[in-house]
């Protein structure tokens, strides 16, 4: 979303050709149809990342618990999306409140004020829409870190307080016009399509969640091994190509800014998964696939801040380093003995470090030079940038953290989340959910 | 040498196999079933309780010398019990003959190939 | 399809525009790209839920049915397909003939006169496909009620009569400019993208498909627990997905009216799921996964009719009240014990019903407004409409109940429909097809 | 493609008006809003048929061998999008180099050169991607020939190889503008999107690479039975949606052509499907469900090349023709025995040559028109456009045959293709990933 | 005490299954198997009907007091027979000794645990 | 008549398969099972070497007539061990006795209904 100061300039321009008049692609409401389309169908692309990623964690754990994994993401889908058209929305991109903690305002509530908006040439419930896909995934991706052992009413709970206290407030500070990240250093940090946002939040609120509720039972003597790794491919590729709305979409609009970030995003998906499929190679002898995927992922999420500003090369280089260092980070977290069931944090948290920050020796001369112009000075160095990034990188680590640790707390003390030892042994699917994902394979 | 088969409730396996192992009965092979038998109440299905006319479960082989049939059978019923008093449904153990035992990988026979 | 009239003077307006010839946006053929571009995506959208839909109850059913089951849905590719290109489209979008029970033309045999034509920016083609969908998983949902006891052969030929006898004159009905519920009222019975026409007719025509068959051997006795609730979760993940173009396609336009229709949508999904995962949660102690897809289907039937003038606060209630009347149909069925295997009444035609007819509670103001500017007194009430909706509701019950009854009874005397027992024993997959879907289940 | 000549003159004209400044479609780059969307939807429709692929590929092979072919379509989206960033592009849409025989431009290594460019309204970078996906998908394609039997390694080896060589001239011969298929008679040789590029070529160079490696172990004796045909079917529901991005996006427009080439896509896939349905129903008394998706198949592939000049009913003509001809052509590969594993040659290879070839029967007249309007004499017949087909689809399969062979050769005897014996029986997923697919089938 | 074994048909389970529960023998367990014999023609694949090596069938275990052991193995060679004379293919039982039977729940043994 | 239970590696059954068609033992029911015993290292789970407390095997059984056990073990030893001397995890063999065996399609019974 990092466009919308890019484009102001051109946008005047434009707003003033609309209300001339003239032309068709507007529909009367100021409406791009052609911009419109594309964050339509990036909302759909983004929202089938949801049942992708259902996919990705619920192949990866043991088959009593598929369902139950699943259904942390596709819990997600319903809750998040009510409370973000109650006042999500309003959370993330209503005005200052409280100093700038949240957004606010009356008329957002129900999403009521927006039934007619149109800014930029996109209805302002596209956007909505659009952004409250992330609203829902962010949580999702969090459940990965300690799957298999948690309650199911905990954990819509915490979901629900998480997304409230921790994701609407985040959203607010990065890409609220109005927000205290969006608005440091000479042009803002930059955050394209949820570096911080989503993926570090996501990151380290999961390792918070799994060092506080303790590992599975059994880890890491008993080994845990995948129930169906087809179905996690499955979900790896539709994530990916999810991963287009979620990175092009967020240039709201179908244009260059687009085109790039699609690119960047290409690029870096498939450097990430070659680059881990190497070092499995040299390492362990054998290219798994869930290595493969993990790669895919490692660059997604690494390109997912940058994509609006890294050149083809500068999204090989992105995918090449973070699929590195997330084999390096498990492989310590193996050492380290906590329990991130999925790796949440291996892949989403430090490939969402990387990526933020790694950014900044890839940045395209343009936007270089556009910051230069908005600083007094009229200079701007790559390492001022890479202070603007480190800094929200810190800010969103702390933040994330010390929330999350507090809910984490306050659920489990009053109604409880980790499961029970009889219900973690029974599986989250007979004990939450009275049934089992695979009746298949009994014979009936 | 008797060969052991008990079918448990699918939820119990891992508790049965950590019982086992505590026992220091650490060879086992286990096997997806369906049985039918006098449980009756399980799933859910839109609102509805349902009984499945072929309930998943699991079953366990285990091969033994003699001298260990007590102590394995003792750690299954205890293991795989619900509760203290136990609940229709938490299976069946059967005990049948077994003539040779065989390890594969160095044709050994008999009792220490167990 | 309801934003035709409302965009009347719209688009007299800006069909001056066009040929004032300009604009880049129209291709020289009068093509606003970028509505077409969402059109086009709309279809794939909705393509994609014919398998999401194979896999939603192909993951209900038990293991040697699968197949059979997945390919109700794809027959209906290729066969409804097939029947709308030669004269399904004309049928539907033609001029009326025979009265008006449905249209007619020889030109759009085979699509042949709309090779060139552009309408309101969408080529004709674009729409016909997209209509053309429609017309596929209408039938396909039919199936469900009667899953796991019909021959194949049987079946095909059903869904062609039913097509060509129900589908074709229902949407003629309701969406052609001259359909006689078109123009029914002030502004037209109120069917967004398919509440009668789809649903509504689907789950009556189910209903008595179930009746007039028997239940399945064994039923209610013998359980049969699904086969693979993984699948059905995906389905139902793709499913919702593919509703976004089902439903903002549906507009006909990349727009603000697109932009309400998948607020509306979404909300109503989630406010399904949720309300159904809370009621089953205190009436059976447990969320269940399939409970909470059903959610979504409910709220999402409900929504269809409705997207096109709901807000998102009715949205949420149409999903709220959608899950829990279908939930209470589905206890009152168990009690009434005819076989409505997959629930296509119970959700399909339960949620359709309670979309049509609810909506009216919450009409968008503008909506009223401009409806009441179309009556010669100047006035039209809320109960009004209701009258409207119910009149549409219940010719659509009506026609599509006797229709299918007697087509049922000549494909049944004739070739034959119900499975003969050692069929249904064997599975329609062996039976059928020849196959078996999971071979993986047997080592080899 | 073909497009890009026909538009030629309309293009100019546009290009006046974008310049002309006046329109909101452009962003002030010359971007059309519209046709982006749709080449960014395309462009991820293709991408979601590379998991299709998997899915559909990895439902027909063995238990132990699923992981192990699913990888062979995702390393490709690894390796190929790599080389494409690199040089690939460069390769196909640079001028001529060597003669012609491909193209080549320093400019465009790492995408450098396009970063801002925009082309007919679409940002070189979408083009790019785009057309990157069909280097990834027609090597993948390759890999049914030869399933269940070649090292991983040797594999990945061999499609970047192939790609260089194989995949990268003929694109460039085929739609570069400077192409020399793509100027051959009077309006070049039709390949709208890939039948010859994608489809002959993977399918001449899967039989080429099949009887090079020799069969399968056990094969024909021991039969292979799928281990899950319900993936197969899943895939083949996905390939039909991301065909409609491969086909209609080849349009790189969202207008009349777009619509045509969607619709002949549509019409195709259900003929061939139910072409091949009934024909096995009178054949072997059964119609099976992995018949059906063959039939999608076939129909897709014939309908490939021929999407842009053919109308619904030639459409449904090649479908037809296509599904017949795939039918027997497998039926013969059964009588001469050697092993294209999953009928890569028999679907891709037949049925791209048929629809190649027979589409000259089928061309739109208004194509024949202007195609005579191109020549000197004001003349072109159907026979002449036929010989130029034919002279097209020799061309490449002479070439993709002899380029295949040698590169098999090299890779085997360097660091070997075909796996040995011990490796072959016990399966691809244990001995190249260290993996099992599914380990739900196991208790645990 | 006697276990039988019968491996039939997957297509027959249903009818075995109904025919058993009939005659009073309701405990049972199911377990997929694959199995070779002397059958030979199944499944249709690509247009050509093709013989699987190993085609899944469906394996019971029952077990049964002796006085039993008649009517179950008559009840299942009438049930999982296709047509009158049987096909090839319908399978086989076998029949092996047992020598204790407990149920977990109650830790019953013997005759009335069965 | 004996019942032989073979417990080996799921990437060995078709070696073994083949070996015993060979030996014309061409009889056979195969099951999925996981088993536990000494074996130790198997999978690879992002770049860790993991070991399934369950390892997937795969399980025949084959009835024979007793002068038919040696030949099947021996051939089952042979093609089921891996290389020369065999490694852990290659599997056992178990014996046991068989009472009856039955044909359903025909009804045959004992020593020929094999
Ligand atoms: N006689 C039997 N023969 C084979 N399997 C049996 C027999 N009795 C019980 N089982 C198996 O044991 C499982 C549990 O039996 P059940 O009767 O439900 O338990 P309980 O003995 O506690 O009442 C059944 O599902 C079935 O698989
Ligand atoms: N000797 C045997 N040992 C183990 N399983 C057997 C044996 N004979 C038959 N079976 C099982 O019984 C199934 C049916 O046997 P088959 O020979 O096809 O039937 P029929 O005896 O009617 O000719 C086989 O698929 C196999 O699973
Ligand atoms: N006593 C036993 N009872 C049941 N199954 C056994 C027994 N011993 C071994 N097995 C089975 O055999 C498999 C191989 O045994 P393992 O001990 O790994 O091999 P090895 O005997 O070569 O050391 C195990 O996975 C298990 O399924």
């Amino acid at each position: 979303m990092e466009v919308f100061k890019r484009r102001t300039f051109l946008i005047t321009v434009l707003l003033l050709l609309i209300f001339a008049g003239n032309t068709l692609a507007s529909d009367g409401n100021g409406v791009d149809t052609g911009i419109t389309a594309w964050m339509l169908t990036s909302t759909a692309l983004v929202l089938l990342m949801i049942p992708g990623l259902a996919m990705f964690y619920g192949g990866l754990v043991r088959t009593k618990n598929v369902l139950g994994t699943m259904m942390h993401s596709f819990a997600a889908m319903g809750i998040m999306t009510v409370l973000w058209v109650i006042f999500g929305y309003g959370m993330c991109f209503g005005p200052n409140t409280l100093g700038g903690w949240f957004g606010w305002s009356n008329d957002l509530l129900f999403l009521r004020g927006i039934d007619t908006e149109v800014n930029n040439g996109v209805p302002d419930y596209v956007f909505s829409m659009f952004q409250g896909k992330f609203a829902i995934i962010t949580p999702a991706l969090i459940a990965g870190a300690f799957a298999e052992r948690v309650s199911f009413k905990g954990y819509a709970i915490f979901i629900a307080l998480w997304g409230i206290l921790v994701y609407n407030p985040l959203c607010h500070w990065v890409w609220a016009e109005d927000g205290f990240l969006f608005n440091m250093g000479a042009n803002g940090a930059i955050d394209f399509a949820g570096g911080t946002v989503v993926h570090i939040s996501a990151g380290i609120s999961g390792l918070v969640a799994a060092i506080y509720l303790g590992a599975r039972r059994g880890y890491p003597k008993t080994s845990m091994p995948p129930s169906n790794l087809v179905l996690t491919m499955i979900g790896a590729g539709l994530l990916w190509v999810g991963w287009f709305g979620f990175n092009a979409g967020s240039s709201v609009n179908s244009g260059l800014d687009t085109a790039q970030a699609l690119t960047a995003t290409q690029a870096a998906a498939a450097a990430g998964a070659i680059t881990w499929m190497i070092i499995e190679s040299f390492h362990q002898g054998k290219a798994t696939a869930l290595g493969f995927a993990s790669g895919i992922l490692a660059g997604l999420v690494a390109v997912t801040p940058a994509a609006g500003v890294v050149q083809p090369s500068g999204a090989l280089a992105l995918g090449v380093i973070a699929a590195s260092l997330c084999y390096i980070a498990i492989l310590i977290k193996n050492k380290l003995g906590y329990d991130d069931s999925l790796d949440a944090f291996g892949v989403h948290g430090v490939g969402g470090i990387t990526g933020a920050i790694m950014l900044s020796f890839f940045i395209r001369k343009s936007w270089m030079i556009e910051a230069a112009s908005l600083t007094e000075s009229g200079t701007w160095t790559i390492m001022q940038q890479l202070g603007v990034q480190v800094a929200a990188v810190l800010i969103s680590i702390v933040y994330a953290a010390v929330l999350t640790l507090i809910i984490m707390i306050v659920v489990d003390k009053t109604i409880g989340f980790r499961s029970p030892a009889k219900n973690e042994m029974q599986g989250l699917d007979a004990s939450y959910h009275g049934e089992h994902g695979y009746g298949m394979l009994n014979a009936s | 040498m008797k060969l052991i088969t008990a079918i448990i409730r699918e939820t119990k396996l891992d508790e049965v196999r950590e019982a086992l192992i505590e026992n220091e009965i650490t060879r086992i092979t286990v096997i997806r079933v369906s049985g039918h038998g006098q449980q009756t109440r399980e799933h859910i299905y839109r609102g509805k309780r349902i009984v499945p006319g072929l309930i998943p479960k699991v079953k366990l082989e285990i091969a033994v010398n003699d001298d260990f049939v007590d102590i394995t059978v003792n750690t299954i019923i205890n293991s795989a019990r619900t509760n203290e008093n136990g609940e229709v449904g938490d299976g069946k153990i059967f005990i049948t003959p077994m003539e040779e035992c065989i390890r594969i990988r160095t044709g050994e026979r008999g009792g220490k190939a167990i």
